[in-house]
């Protein structure tokens, strides 16, 4: 591994004043206090204080709540239709998560598959990530069981780690050593700092004390596809909202509408969630019109369907679902509760 | 200024097949002048009326909705206007807290007889909806 | 094959944006059944309507620009390809947007999406059509394209059912095979009708009053989900093996293109992985999600 | 009586109503999965309800369950719970005879919202938080903390009217009087009354455009059981199901009009809310309408019609032409 560098916590605004220059910044933000990613104003680097994970998950940022696809209009000729302006911000997240990251590595894979989504994908296009390592994990995380960390990587181009007064900053991809090397205001890291770096991330590793056990997940909620009474009993306190989906940083289904206006019209992405019975409700019946058939999706879709396709897990562990949830439905609970198989 | 005269404010009238618009009928037929800007759906009862459908109006950009049925007592149903009474009270209260201008939201007792109020009400309805700004409330597109 | 060229509109970022339909128009409107209406359609770009391909068996995302986008398979056959056609059910918002348009109007289309039905697969074999209702309009693509190729197939068996005469489908369809000496088709209709001589029957019981052999035979079926589900059954007990039983699956669909997330049983998706399956691939998840 | 007796008692009580089949079901809180946090217990075990549990956070209004789960219900009400269940009863969306509620006094919830707000720290980021009288002490850092309790309750307990339910089978405790203080939050009802309408219109519009469509505020709201919600109809469509301001407005606008005479000002929507958007500024605003029009307070009275099927001759009607 090449030699780390490293930067004063207080240097931050002049790294991001010079990425800024290049990049669309986004940083941990607030807006009517729900915090999200958003751009940066250019001065304040408060956000880093209070910055333990953003309610918006970062997905929002690449695949928003609900975004144009194309417009149309009717003239003698017929229907002119003019797809949206495409997204050309080449976009740097600053201080994302190893869990936001890694959901985006997810989200990738389902919007490359077959078809590839042209909106996500123009603006994850050359998109740089900066990592920051979490020293302070909430109690809902559990990352270290879906096969990340505090501070895994893994998927992000350069990793931070709070070392006290500085962070420790380590090129992880080309783009990020690329991105390192032009960056002035750098300090070279000592031994000292990399050891205690190293200590860092060890205890935050500790820190995270949620633990799922996900061997064979994928056979046990096959075999217990069937087990209604299993399902209803797992899904009896929820309220079939869209909280736990729509800010899962890797859930990913949308619906599709068109609006009129006074000149024109136009075609609507939206999130959609499969909490919803009205998600798959066909005019003459509802495949999961049922509470338990929606909520059995939702587990099976992020721990059996999705790895049957992708080969992994569609779940990093951030723990939002489980924060936001308003009457406290815990997939690391239900995941626990899968029968074995007999 | 004189444009601003000529402005004319779009209604939408919700009228009670029994009563109101029996009256705007008569008010058409007796040749009784009202300002031609408001657009009829015809109701089987103003109790029909959901407030849904009021929003709905004005966030298709309808200047004012009128909710127009029969005076107190004479319902065909017995009671339905009475509850369009409680439901518009609420809704117009409710809006008008919301942000919603409350001459926008109108309600009258127009009897099948009454075409001379009809026209009065049409009038001074638009008269009022002429004095505030066009309905922008929902409108920040194209 | 999958056309990609997008004939209207500039291209959209690096790669094309599939979520962009063409632009159709409408040449001819059948009345099928109270309710079930037949669309003629052609592409308005010219070089799309020579280049444009498909499979019995898939379908496409159609729409009414305004209203919304809706899934249907394509009914008419590639062996027939002056025009292209889809039949619809007047259900919900914008098939009944759709019903409303005449000859001359523009619609939205995207696709061909789906796999098709596995032609390879059903060569020199006797194929068994089950259809219900509307869900002919798939098995009549798949059914056309044998008649015209004709010296491919083996027997050819066709059960049919509705809830009565006036709700049979492609009744033009329906006479024309009956003429055709080569094929065997019989319908039938859920309840005794004085204007009907044919059989009575629901049409899983049919089936198994008829009982095709299954040898060197595959079951094609399509129909309302309670149809598919009581004539898998009797499919088994004249002795068909899950991988020679066919279906094609609807749900709501709303991208086709396996993204949106709505359509799956398991983890297939309906528009991608289907809409045509084996009884084989879905049989762990159909009892209680379809 | 402290919390500790009445889970005693609730807990005796649940188990006799199982045991005896008076109720199949038995609705009630449980210890949740993160710190502070409680979570519906909804068993038909009797040896699930030792864990049932009474404390100054027990924030879900469970009368959202009763109109999805069959048989006999058992269930624990605080005052606002009370009143939902009797709009239920009043709507014929229940029978009377049909559910056992246990009331609980309740003298107000925490609301940890509050608290992380104001010192900067997340829940479980607390040591502890205890309710002592008029006064609730945090512990953090080692270090204790004390806040007036008109502080750290939440809005709507503060202006509670009825603390201590009102319909009840057994009442667990002994009455409680409200708090009955004035809310002092920067979104209060009466700034809001204050604001040019113009600028009201966008404070709501600015607020509005962070929804995004969860329908979290009406799935926990039991005063909301429509089987199919206005927003969800498509033909005619009402609502665009693409979450712009506009719709999201109209939506929450006709949703309070909807549930006017039903909203007992439980709080649950807002709480609900994850994008901090201050629904109860529109719920309480149409509570204290439909209180000052027509002197009707919901679920305060199971024989009354609901307030919109009903109507007095002589009533408001200064407003029609």
């Amino acid at each position: 591994m090449s030699t780390s560098k490293k930067i004063s916590k207080k240097d931050i605004g002049k790294i991001l004043s010079q990425w800024s220059q290049e990049f669309t910044v986004l940083v941990p933000s607030k807006e009517g206090n729900v915090s999200k990613m958003a751009r940066w104003d250019g001065k304040d680097t408060r956000f880093m204080d209070s910055h333990r994970n953003t309610v918006h998950p970062v997905k929002a940022n690449f695949f928003p709540p609900m975004e144009e696809m194309f417009s149309f209009q009717k003239n003698k000729e017929g229907y002119h239709i003019e797809p949206a302006p495409p997204d050309e911000h080449k976009l740097l997240i600053f201080a994302i998560r190893p869990c936001d990251a890694n959901a985006l590595a997810i989200l990738d894979m389902a919007f490359k598959d077959g078809y590839e989504d042209p909106y996500y994908l123009s603006r994850r296009k050359d998109t740089v990530l900066i990592g920051l390592g979490c020293t302070n994990p909430y109690d809902s995380c559990f990352c270290t069981s879906m096969g990340g960390s505090p501070s895994d990587s893994t998927n992000v181009d350069i990793m931070l780690t709070d070392i006290g007064n500085e962070f420790l900053i380590e090129e992880i991809s080309e783009a990020g050593k690329e991105l390192v090397a032009k960056t002035e205001d750098l300090q070279e890291a000592k031994k000292a700092d990399e050891a205690k770096a190293k200590k860092v991330k060890e205890t935050s590793y500790d820190k995270v004390t949620r633990k799922i056990d996900t061997r064979d997940i994928d056979k046990k909620l096959l075999a217990c596809f069937e087990n209604k009474d299993y399902w209803e009993k797992v899904s009896a306190k929820c309220i079939s909202c869209g909280i736990c989906t729509f800010l899962c940083p890797t859930c990913y289904c949308f619906d599709i509408n068109d609006d009129s206006f006074k000149k024109r019209g136009a075609r609507f992405r939206s999130w959609d969630s499969c909490a919803f019975p009205v998600y798959t409700r066909m005019p003459m019946e509802n495949p999961r019109g049922e509470k338990w058939r929606r909520v059995r999706q939702k587990v099976c879709h992020k721990f059996e369907f999705f790895p049957m396709n992708f080969g992994s897990i569609a779940c990093v562990g951030c723990g939002r679902c489980i924060r936001l949830c308003p009457v406290n439905w815990d997939i690391t609970q239900t995941i626990e509760s899968v029968p074995e198989i007999t | 200024m004189n444009q601003e005269s000529e402005r004319k404010p779009r209604i939408l009238g919700f009228l009670c097949r029994w009563c109101s618009y029996a009256g705007a009928d008569l008010a058409g037929t007796s040749r009784k002048k009202y300002p031609a800007n408001i657009e009829v759906i015809r109701v089987p009862c103003s109790g029909r009326v959901d407030p849904l459908f009021v929003i709905k109006a004005l966030r298709l950009g309808f200047d004012g909705v009128l909710v127009s049925g029969c005076h107190p007592g004479d319902c065909h149903y017995q009671t339905g206007n009475y509850r369009t009474r409680r439901r518009m009270a609420i809704t117009k209260k409710f809006l008008e807290y919301v942000g919603v201008e409350p001459e926008r939201i109108q309600a009258s007792w127009v009897s099948a007889s009454e075409g001379g109020k009809f026209a009065e009400v049409v009038t001074k309805i638009t008269k009022e909806l002429k004095e505030i700004e066009p309905n922008r409330l929902f409108d920040d597109e194209e | 094959m999958t056309v990609t060229d997008m004939s209207q509109g500039k291209r959209f970022f690096a790669s094309e944006n599939v979520y962009l339909p063409h632009i159709a128009i409408i040449e001819k409107v059948i009345d099928e059944t109270p309710g079930v209406k037949t669309f003629h359609f052609n592409f308005k770009d010219e070089k799309l309507r020579k280049e444009f391909s498909f499979k019995s068996g898939q379908f496409a995302e159609y729409s009414v620009l305004g209203v919304g986008e809706a899934p249907f398979c394509i009914s008419s056959s590639p062996s027939r390809s002056d025009h292209l056609e889809f039949a619809t059910q007047q259900v919900g918002k914008v098939t009944n947007a759709l019903h409303r348009l005449g000859v001359g109007a523009e619609i939205g289309f995207r696709g061909p999406y789906g796999n098709g039905f596995p032609l390879d697969f059903l060569q020199g074999k006797n194929l068994v059509f089950v259809g219900g209702g509307i869900g002919l309009a798939p098995l009549r693509s798949l059914i056309w394209n044998a008649i015209d190729n004709r010296d491919k197939y083996e027997n050819i068996d066709i059960i049919y059912g509705a809830r009565s005469p006036d709700d049979l489908c492609f009744k033009y369809d329906l006479d024309t095979w009956d003429k055709d000496k080569t094929i065997n088709i019989i319908s039938t209709i859920d309840r005794e009708d004085k204007s009907w001589s044919g059989r009575v029957g629901f049409v899983p019981k049919v089936l198994e009053e008829v009982a095709p052999s299954a040898s060197n035979a595959v079951a094609i079926v399509c129909g309302p989900p309670v149809m598919i589900r009581f004539t898998f059954p009797v499919l088994i007990k004249l002795g068909f093996t899950p991988e020679q039983m066919i279906t094609t699956l609807e749900k709501k669909m709303t991208c086709g293109i396996g993204k949106c997330g709505r359509c799956n049983i398991g983890n297939l998706y309906v528009c991608r992985d289907g809409p045509v399956f084996t009884y084989a691939q879905i049989k762990n998840f159909v009892s209680s999600e379809y | 009586m402290k919390n500790s007796e009445i889970e005693q008692r609730l807990r005796q009580e649940a188990k006799a109503l199982l045991e005896q089949g008076k109720v199949d079901c038995i609705i009630g809180y449980e210890t949740g999965s993160l710190k502070f946090t409680t979570t519906p217990l909804i068993t038909r075990n009797k040896d699930d309800v030792e864990r049932l549990i009474v404390s100054p956070f027990i924030v879900n209004n469970l009368s959202v369950y009763l109109t999805e789960i069959k048989g006999k219900v058992g269930i624990i009400a605080k005052g606002c719970d009370s009143r939902s269940i009797v709009n239920l009863i009043q709507d014929n969306k229940i029978a009377r005879e049909d559910v056992v509620i246990m009331g609980i006094p309740c003298p107000g919830l925490i609301d940890l919202n509050k608290i992380e707000l104001s010192l900067g720290k997340d829940r479980d980021e607390l040591d502890n938080v205890t309710r002592d009288n008029d006064r609730v002490v945090i512990t953090i850092d080692g270090k204790e903390k004390d806040f007036p309790i008109t502080e750290v309750l939440f809005d709507n307990c503060l202006e509670c009217e009825f603390p201590t339910p009102r319909e009840y089978d057994v009442l667990l405790g002994e009455p409680c009087a409200p708090v009955k203080s004035e809310v002092s939050k920067k979104t209060s009802i009466k700034e809001l009354e204050a604001m040019p309408r113009g600028e009201r219109w966008n404070y709501w519009k600015e607020e509005f455009s962070r929804c995004i469509r969860c329908y979290a505020c009406r799935n926990v709201c039991p005063a909301c059981f429509c089987q199919r919600c206005f927003v969800e109809e498509s033909e005619p469509q009402w609502v665009s199901p693409t979450p712009k301001w506009q719709d999201n407005l109209m939506f929450q606008v006709t949703r309070n009009i909807h549930v006017a005479g039903r909203c007992t000002d439980c709080g649950e929507c807002e709480r609900a809310c994850p994008m901090n958007i201050p629904l109860r500024s529109l719920t309480k605003k149409m509570y204290d309408i439909v209180d000052e029009q027509f002197h009707y307070k919901a679920g305060t009275d199971k024989n009354a019609s609901p307030l919109l099927t009903a109507y007095e001759a002589a009533e408001v009607e200064d407003f029609i032409r």
